[in-house]
């Protein structure tokens, strides 16, 4: 296997090397979607996979989502390991009734004859200027659907990391990629030895002591350089990056707002139904007498996914959670 | 480049050659269903085979009765019946070998039997005990699959696996008339196609979805007819001709495990009793059409064939049926027990190892009937 | 136009009536599905309406649910007022692409020049024995797509005024039936003229002072029996029917939770990440100060709605509300 | 009823009499594109017509060259463009009468600006300024479609709604040889066909989705073919002779208004260009390819068969470029604009009055947006 030197690496380049690994660990993975192979995925995401491994191994589909989607259920239940890319947010909606009556409720359905291991990798989120369709905050859909995992990098490493732990995953797991921070780089080197990073860990990105930012994806980098400004404040702001959404690290979350007594959960899906109620309601059910203030959420509007030139109002960004981190009842304190 | 400066340099040609793909002329279907039955390809078919469609035929017809007699009693939830489409049933189920695979729709319950499966296992998911009651790997039975069409793709991609597996394995999926409009039907079909996969594709046309008859369901010359646009060959057979259902399907996995690719294949059969027990079809038909079908009965049509041919006598008849009785009682017998529960199942088998939220979700209940046995509500 | 005295009336037959008199009214009312027409639907709500207006105003469409959303989208683009009948909850997700890319963005794609006056309705969650896939809650699906309306009625009177205010709306609006209320009765007259009930209020089902019970749909009635079994504890619930998930009706339910200072949200759909988060974080969010407790939540397990035999254990009954109102810290107030 | 009975009670009769539906051999396309320039049919085309498609050609192919240069330049998101689909783009346009609907997909601008949208309006999405810039009802062009095949159930419904209401309305919906691989397409088809809606389905197979050709798309002789399977007519034609796409259309728009049903057109070209600005068309073919297709180019066809049959000379084609660059300088200038934006149309139309909610989050970025303007970032 030729060996490429990647430092600093962007978390494109991390998710390629994840499933170039995989793919020569295990001959029984498979990589497929629209333009995945002689292209390289329209992100370059797959690049070099199909011309290393083989058309057989990473495969250019037909253009209909539910038909990718379905036949890698039928590939998995012949025991191979699909890796299935959806070439945007908004295009995996076709393949939603293969998803939640298939995907999800296979290894249920037939008392664990039947698992499914299988990975369904959605570029997802805004900010990069794409129009409509290209942009959308899914993941509401794919948390509300027992029997999937749900796991959101935001860093390179975990992109590797948990990319790996995804097909590895004897479960299905829907695997959400920042779009904007595809070309995000940091210094990791793809020779070392990898840690597999195992699914349903949060992690506690900056600690800090006066609230808890808890959030995930493409939010994370806006979180931490929020935590950076809030010093002006007088906020020490500790800031938890969830990873994965499904399984959820009830432990790790609760744990700093119990240390904090105060919290703001941003993401950039919609806030009404979105993540962000869940996690704020079974914060609130666990922490209740920690709690110096109601958890509060920072999301998208309740509102389709704006033009490219009107983006920047929708998304979450440092002044509108430094706007909720100032409305966390700090003069109840003092 | 501007206009002008394509004007100097290009000289108008003819188009770049343009060749249909393929010849669509052999991958239409004849234009009336193929027969075996009464025709002069009987004398063809193999008397051993048209012995043993009969027996599983009388098997299937009572299999269907005394399961629509488990519905009155309670014992099952809901039955689809394949009455008068037996011939399909059993069909599909023979003409596969012990390594292919079988995907049934939520109406092929009796195929999946024909296959082998324990018929009381089968229909777990008509109980109601649980999902599916049978190991799908263990017989190459996929389970039986509600959401119309949904199971094609699976098929397709099945039987691909198979094939870069350079194992030499053929999927059957089974759809329902109105199953071919959902787009599942079209990508699965196309798939298959693009990918040579070895499957077969068997739509049962009973003439019903539901109340829906087939001509609100589409303006086709056949279903058949279909194929052509995804560059397979189409086959229109007499569903309730046993004979010519397990013709042109063994002619079909033949051809999927010869590496020539996916056939449609539609069968033409009539959905003779209600949509389910919860239907009421005299609010869409009259009796006068069941009627014509049950004329064209398929164990009929294979009994008088056999009789003439001397192929069978009233012994072999009773046999058969003594058979079917036999197995119709050891039915009523099992399924009038009831299955075991544990509701402590819901958790087990969401994941591979419940996630934390499903244990506490599984304390809870478990909690909870531990306090419903020890005292009464509150 | 003949009348049926239907009193005491089932709410299928509310239903029906609602749309026999939409479609009375309004001529571009336009109702279709599967066996909507001639059988009259699977439910028999849509009974009789082909035969008095038409197979063209009552429609059997084909077997493709995509097809039937995708076609009112144009109809409605051409000023019908399509009513689509889904036939069960989990045969919606086949028309999700239309309905997230579609039905919930063209008014706003257009400026509001195409808008989408659809209704949908959708029998929804369990309890009537159904094998797979006839018995989900979706809920939480619609409610995280911006752009629809989302209603659900838990009364005869209900039903006939939320399905006439839905048809009556220049909105989508995703109307969940919940299929084990079609059966049950109340006393309504048919011939009064009803009013038809404004989209976005909820209503008080019964006043109490302990606690808050908010739900809606298939759990009104589990609630209110929760509410009387509640006595014997010495608690005197509230419960509050929201009747409309989309648009939420903040005032009705702060006003109530501020008035007892606790509360419980109950629904039948999956907890993590169904409805109850975003409930029960939006009531903190607004009553933190009234609350004696965190609000608690009673929901179906994460798990893929199970079969028949079993359905019980998952959804929510008396017990299991009861058991979350007495977890609600009555210790911290006396 | 035991199979004992039913022997007793029944004579095997032949199948329940079963008629093709349709007739399919007048649904087949031919066996090659359908062509006019060039061959003997251009006599007996219009010359007014003629020249009218000429003139269109030429600033569709200055539209397309502009937009693409529009996104150098920063002023344009992204632009798939239609250059050597000029003329689908454009008979697909003035196929139709003003009261039709046209439904464009999202690559499909210049056809919206050939029936007659402004030419910045139509450009709204790719600026991204907005999802769409016009008023789809002022212009019975609905908006330029992104999810594939999506619009194709839309144009259905639509000519169905105008058929019930007694309007003389046809639908014309484009999509691409990779959209008809998406389940709408099929669903779309076999609505149209079973209820008989005036509409024309124009699939522009330009060889390729995105990185993907044909080849991998479908195994269907033509994408035509698939028209018998729903039971209307399927034709081929020539997608880069102008004169042969009018033609072909406007007898499917004919057809169709006159009450007979869909129609499939498959019209053959090639996408010259990259899939949109952002694509890399080396990744994926040669230039070879691309260059025979060049050589059929629709403007030169088109151009060649006025000249050579004196329907046009050197200062009507001159005249045609002119008002193609006088199109450009203006649509140049204008998108040079910078469009208004107002941040508070983001709630204005999510529903006919904004919800509660809405209004909260509408108040919340109206302070936000005010301390902006007060403040440097905190
Ligand atoms: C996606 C989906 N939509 C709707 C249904 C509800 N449904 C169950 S059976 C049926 C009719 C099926 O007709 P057909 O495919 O002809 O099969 P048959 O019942 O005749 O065997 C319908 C509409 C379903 N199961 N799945
Ligand atoms: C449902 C859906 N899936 C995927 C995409 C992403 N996508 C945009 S264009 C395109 C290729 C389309 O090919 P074709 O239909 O042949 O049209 P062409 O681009 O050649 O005009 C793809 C995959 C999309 N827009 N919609
Ligand atoms: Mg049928
Ligand atoms: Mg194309």
């Amino acid at each position: 296997m030729t060996t490429v030197a990647l430092k600093p690496a962007t978390m494109a380049q991390a998710l390629t090397r994840a499933m170039r690994d995989a793919m020569a660990a295990d001959p029984t993975v498979h990589v497929m979607g629209e333009d995945v192979g002689t292209l390289g995925g329209v992100f370059r995401v797959t690049d070099g996979l199909a011309k290393e491994f083989g058309e057989d191994r990473c495969t250019d589909t037909p253009l209909a989502e539910a038909g990718i989607l379905g036949t890698a259920v039928g590939m998995a239940m012949y025991g191979l390991r699909p890796v299935v890319e959806m070439q945007f947010d908004a295009f995996a909606y076709p393949a939603f009734e293969q998803l939640i009556s298939h995907v999800s409720r296979m290894r249920n359905r037939t008392r664990g004859a039947l698992p499914l291991p299988l990975t369904i990798r959605v570029p997802y989120g805004g900010g990069i200027g794409g129009v409509e369709h290209h942009s959308d905050s899914s993941e509401a859909y794919y948390i509300a659907t027992p029997g999937l995992h749900v796991v959101t990098p935001a860093t390179v490493a975990d992109a590797y990391g948990l990319l790996r732990a995804a097909i590895a995953s004897d479960d299905p797991v829907v695997f959400l990629e920042p779009k904007r921070l595809y070309w995000s780089k940091a210094s990791w080197n793809p020779d070392d030895p990898q840690t597999v990073e195992p699914i349903g860990r949060a992690v506690v990105r900056r600690s800090g002591r006066s609230a808890t930012l808890i959030t995930y994806g493409p939010s994370v980098p806006v979180c931490l350089e929020a935590a950076e400004a809030a010093r002006d404040e007088g906020w020490d702001l500790e800031v938890v990056d969830l990873r994965s959404l499904v399984p959820f690290d009830d432990e790790t979350v609760c744990a700093s707002v119990r240390r904090t007594g105060r919290a703001v959960v941003v993401h950039e899906s919609g806030g009404f139904g979105g993540p962000g109620g869940e996690i704020a309601a079974r914060v609130t059910e666990r922490c209740f007498h920690h709690l110096e203030a109601p958890v509060l959420r920072v999301a998208g509007f309740d509102i389709p996914y704006p033009p490219p030139m009107l983006e920047r109002h929708h998304l979450p960004g440092v002044d509108r959670i430094l706007d909720a981190v100032g409305r966390l009842q700090w003069e109840a304190e003092g | 480049m501007t206009v002008m400066e394509q004007r100097g340099a290009y000289k108008p040609t003819p188009p770049p050659a343009w060749q249909p793909r393929t010849d669509p002329a052999p991958l239409l279907p004849d234009a009336r269903p193929y027969r075996v039955l009464g025709t002069e390809a009987a004398a063809q078919a193999d008397p051993g085979l048209l012995r043993r469609l009969h027996a599983e035929l009388v098997r299937g017809r009572r299999y269907n009765a005394q399961a629509t007699a488990l519905t009155k009693q309670g014992r099952l939830a809901v039955y689809p019946s394949s009455t008068g489409q037996e011939a399909c049933q059993v069909a599909a189920a023979l003409v596969l070998e012990d390594r292919d695979w079988l995907f049934p729709s939520y109406r092929d319950t009796l195929a999946a039997v024909a296959r082998g499966l324990d018929p009381v296992q089968a229909l777990t998911l008509l109980r109601g005990d649980w999902h599916t009651g049978y190991d799908p790997r263990e017989h190459r039975v996929a389970p039986l699959c509600t959401p119309l069409a949904t199971q094609l793709p699976h098929a397709v991609g099945l039987a691909h696996a198979a094939r870069l597996k350079g194992d030499d394995v053929v999927a059957l999926a089974m759809v329902g008339d109105g199953g071919s409009s959902e787009g599942d039907f079209h990508e699965a079909l196309n798939f298959a196609a693009v990918w040579q996969a070895p499957v077969v594709f068997l739509v049962q046309n009973n003439g019903f979805a539901i109340s829906v008859p087939l001509a609100k369901q589409t303006a086709a010359p056949s279903l058949a007819h279909k194929a052509v646009g995804y560059g397979m060959p189409g086959r229109l057979v007499d569903g309730n001709d046993a004979a010519a259902v397990h013709e042109v399907l063994s002619d079909a996995v033949r051809h999927a495990r010869a590496g020539g690719g996916p056939t449609l294949v539609e069968a033409i059969t009539y959905r003779v009793e209600a949509h389910t027990n919860a239907d009421d079809a005299t609010r869409y038909r009259g009796d006068a059409e069941v009627d014509t079908w049950r004329d064209h009965d398929p164990i009929v049509l294979l009994e008088h064939e056999l009789t003439e041919r001397g192929l069978i006598d009233d012994s072999g008849i009773q046999a058969a049926r003594d058979a079917a009785e036999a197995m119709a009682a050891d039915l009523r017998e099992r399924m009038n027990q009831d299955p075991p529960l544990d509701p402590m199942d819901l958790f087990a088998h969401v994941y591979a190892e419940p996630t934390p939220q499903l244990r506490e979700q599984q304390a809870q209940l478990r909690a909870e009937l531990a306090a419903e046995q020890e005292g009464p509500h509150r």
